[in-house]
């Protein structure tokens, strides 16, 4: 950004997630958005610092500019004064598999080490404990998007050593296959690149999570207790940079007014 | 065509249905009449199951589900749908499931009377492990390895339109979802348009047509028959409802007497609107016009 | 951008080179100028050659062509083509050759960065025999065999449009033959127009979007860019020049004098419009507007 | 028809092809349309005994009702006022293949007996005598859709003992596999129903062509004559009923009044 940032102590997890999850995205690029945190963060990247950025949902609406909060992926306003409405054939074949999508967000109930997400049951397939949505588009976006930023609330239960169902496949690991298998078994995609949670900012390194920053006030001691297994820390560990004033005041006063998200 | 007769005659028994529409143009009013006709043993195909199935599958339609994203869009769980499948209720609910693009590759697929679609999906899911409809296929050219998914066909191809014609040639615009795809793919189509309207409006924008009339076995005049969901440039999405069936739904006795109060006692869709009243009057769409395009030569 | 300038920039000797536009749209504007510039070497690729590679063959800018249909559409044969072909005039012509339907595919199959679609045509025909791109493959679900074609991936796809705006996103309306899929296919974009307009005006319709933007390299503004194919809504196919050229092409020598008046002695499209003169009046479409719907929610 | 035909003497032979190929058309069919003869038909049975007949053109115009004759398979009068505009894609994955289209119409520089049709190259592929125009979506009709009609004029060059490519199949006949083969590899659509020549109409009897009726004045030699192998005959081989004056007056004054196919 341009501008001096102007850090501020007063804003919520949610909104440090947004922010940082907006800082990833460069102008011009080409974003298959997400509803909720994924979504503000386009929306709030795209009125600051890449107002060029081109959302795309996967309900069919490319190069949307919603008035209000969209409340689905398929909200009537990512369609008025669009780009283009597609077919959801052209978006997954054309746009995402046609390798037209720089960045894909994906969030998940369970994420590992690998960054492979499960949004599909907690439990035994055949007989769940909790049956969750299952893949909707994440599991193509996870493999054709140039490159993929995972946002999800840090917790043991979230970010288990072994989760119950890949849903979509990150970087795979050691359960899977070797860990960057991912062009040799063809996916196009780099896969995961960032996990923002609200504890912490994480790279990938040879295809494992790595602490990168930690957020103002959050310990190592904490991340390692939210974590199901023993993470690596990248040299020199940052403090993320909260939001700056210009985020907050677009967040709150005219992204998400209602804190429908935040 | 009156819904009821169209339902009659077009959805039987142990059916395999499609009614599609991603967000846009869920045809609510054609779940309704179903649920009403209590009809059974139905396969229930769709991306997202939304309320529309939710009700069906409460109601005890189904005997399985095909789908892709099983959630209450923005607004939480389907809980009827967790209970059919975590506990059986009312009855068990066999599950198929893909991902989106599986499931518009299956009904592309479909529609193009091919047996299977190759795509890029699926490699490294556990997805192909618990479903075997999900197979790979050898490139004849480079050899690498593809995902497919198989064609699929239904019986019955539901779709909500903005306008038809008598004939049932039919309009959309906003979002296309894979409803044009779904109905070439399947035996019967029934089109349920927000208006009706003259076939010189048709023909004066044929790029705006997504379903040709030959291919419509009936047409069924049915303003609001999408509510809660939207029909762009007709009527917003109902989002607290949406957001109001979270509770509802978490309940089956609570689910079994909204049924009662919104389907069971309710005659047809134009009851249900009378009923819904200035709800439904408050989502109608504010106006914003495209302009016109010359199609003379 | 000029078109002189994005014929430099994206048409490289030697390219495979895709015009296309079915009957409808076809850009002479840009043919023309990837002969004035002398370009070499390129494969040709589009379902009907026209006079539009015709005249880039006989100016002896390809080595290949692949097509499915190499006529004059209503007038008779391609002579020059078949000059090419038969006696290896101005030089010898390779011909890589599909259906119709096995160009759509190859085309869809490119812009899904899928390496092959499978369809069901060439059984029974003698074109697999004379063109082993053309293969077959079992199905994982039924095992019948099913033909396949590969992926067509061109350098450039070079594509007229009725109106884009300055970031490229394109409409059109009337026939849309394969341009979607061969745009997306490309690895650069050319995108012709008719007419440029503001942005506004694309996103007050976005359903008539055929091209988003941020996949095109280059917007050339090029009024008449199609003459004599035709634009719905602007100018009529100039079919007295059709039957004309059949005895323009008949000879070697009349045609080479033909390119020398209207496309080496020409400077630019402009040019060219302003020495047919009357000729285009008189193509000028009349008016038969579409109505309007509404965006709104 | 309901009406009388009314017969009359004065017609030329394209007039009699086409008002048989018309007759061959039942109201509400959907039909795939060619450009010349073909289009002549269809819009000839259109206003007159099949007024919900549906007119589909490859180069995508669905319902097409043009105010003039087509002077190429994409006219823009097929566009003007028309049910739909699909893409190519759609018209052969959907309509075509998808088992849509009831009636395909094909002509042929070469027609074998099988009712296979040549329209790529006369002599040698590689070193040809005549390069034709190719298959188009000739090939892919063929073979999908429900039932093919073909009109040409009879020669022994046009139908000689063997063509020299099949671009597309017909009933397939020895020189490709047993007659009949169309059903086990796979062909959804019956082939070539009816061949209506200058001369006489043929019908398919075990894959092969055979005289159903001869033109008015044409004789059984002069058939013979001019088709490359010794023909079937159909029992009780009847006269082709001639033009209508209802049919050559649609013809002559509004349909091609130019006389640009007649």
């Amino acid at each position: 950004m341009a501008t001096d940032p102007g850090y501020t102590c007063d804003f919520t997890p949610s909104e440090l997630m947004v922010s940082a999850a907006a800082r990833e995205l460069r102008d011009g690029e080409v974003v298959f958005v997400g509803i909720g945190l994924p979504n503000l963060a386009c929306n709030l990247a795209r009125r600051l610092h890449a107002p060029n950025l081109v959302l795309i949902y996967e309900s069919g609406a490319v190069g949307a500019v919603p008035e209000r909060i969209p409340v689905s992926i398929g909200d009537p306003a990512l369609v008025t004064n669009s780009i283009a409405v597609a077919s959801m054939s052209e978006i997954f074949y054309n746009y995402l598999q046609g390798g037209k999508i720089d960045v894909g967000f994906l969030q998940g109930a369970q994420i590992d080490r690998w960054g492979n997400l499960n949004t599909t049951v907690i439990g035994d397939y055949a007989h769940p404990k909790v049956r969750l949505p299952g893949s909707g588009g994440a599991c193509e976006i996870a493999i054709n998007a140039r490159r993929v930023l995972c946002i999800a609330a840090q917790s043991r239960k979230s970010f288990p050593a072994k989760i119950d169902f890949v849903t979509s496949p990150g970087h795979l690991g050691a359960q899977i296959g070797d860990i960057g298998d991912r062009e040799r078994l063809g996916m196009r995609g780099a896969g995961p690149q960032r996990v923002i949670t609200d504890l912490a900012l994480y790279d990938f390194d040879a295809g494992e999570m790595r602490v990168t920053s930690l957020h103002p006030g959050v310990t190592l001691d904490r991340v390692r207790e939210t974590l199901g297994w023993e993470p690596k820390f990248a040299p020199g560990i940052a403090t993320t940079p909260p939001p700056s004033e210009a985020e907050l005041h677009l967040l709150r006063h005219d992204l998400d007014p209602k804190r429908l998200y935040l | 065509m009156p819904m009821a007769e169209a339902v009659r005659r077009f959805v039987d028994d142990g059916a395999v249905v499609v009614i599609e529409g991603f967000t846009h143009l869920i045809s609510f009013a054609a779940a309704h009449e179903i649920i009403r006709q209590r009809k059974r043993d139905l396969t229930l195909c769709r991306l997202t199951p939304d309320l529309v199935y939710e009700q069906m599958i409460a109601a005890g339609c189904a005997r399985k589900l095909v789908f892709s994203w099983a959630g209450n869009p923005g607004a939480g769980p389907l809980y009827a749908l967790r209970r059919a499948v975590e506990q059986g209720l009312p009855q068990p609910l066999e599950l198929e499931e893909y991902s989106h693009f599986g499931m518009v590759a299956r009904l592309q697929a479909g529609a193009a009377r091919l047996p299977f679609l190759p795509l890029r999906t699926f490699t490294g899911s556990d997805l192909p492990k618990v479903n075997e409809r999900i197979r790979e296929i050898e490139c004849p050219y480079t050899g690498e390895r593809l995902a497919t998914v198989p064609a699929l066909n239904p019986d019955v191809a539901i779709i909500h339109v903005q306008r038809a014609d008598a004939f049932g040639n039919s309009q959309v615009w906003g979002l296309l979802g894979v409803q044009k795809e779904a109905a070439f793919a399947a035996s019967k189509v029934i089109v349920v348009a927000e208006e009706i309207v003259d076939e010189s409006a048709i023909r004066a924008d044929p790029n705006r047509t997504l379903l040709p009339g030959f291919i419509v076995s009936a047409v069924v005049h049915e303003p609001w028959g999408c509510h809660p969901s939207f029909a762009q440039g007709y009527y917003d999405r109902d989002n607290d409802f949406y957001v109001a069936w979270r509770e509802i739904s978490q309940e089956a006795a609570k689910l079994d007497a909204w049924l009662d109060e919104w389907v069971y006692s309710v005659a047809d869709r134009a009851e249900y609107v009378r009923r819904m009243g200035e709800r439904l009057t408050r989502l109608r769409a504010r106006e914003q016009f495209s302009a016109p395009v010359n199609y003379g030569y």
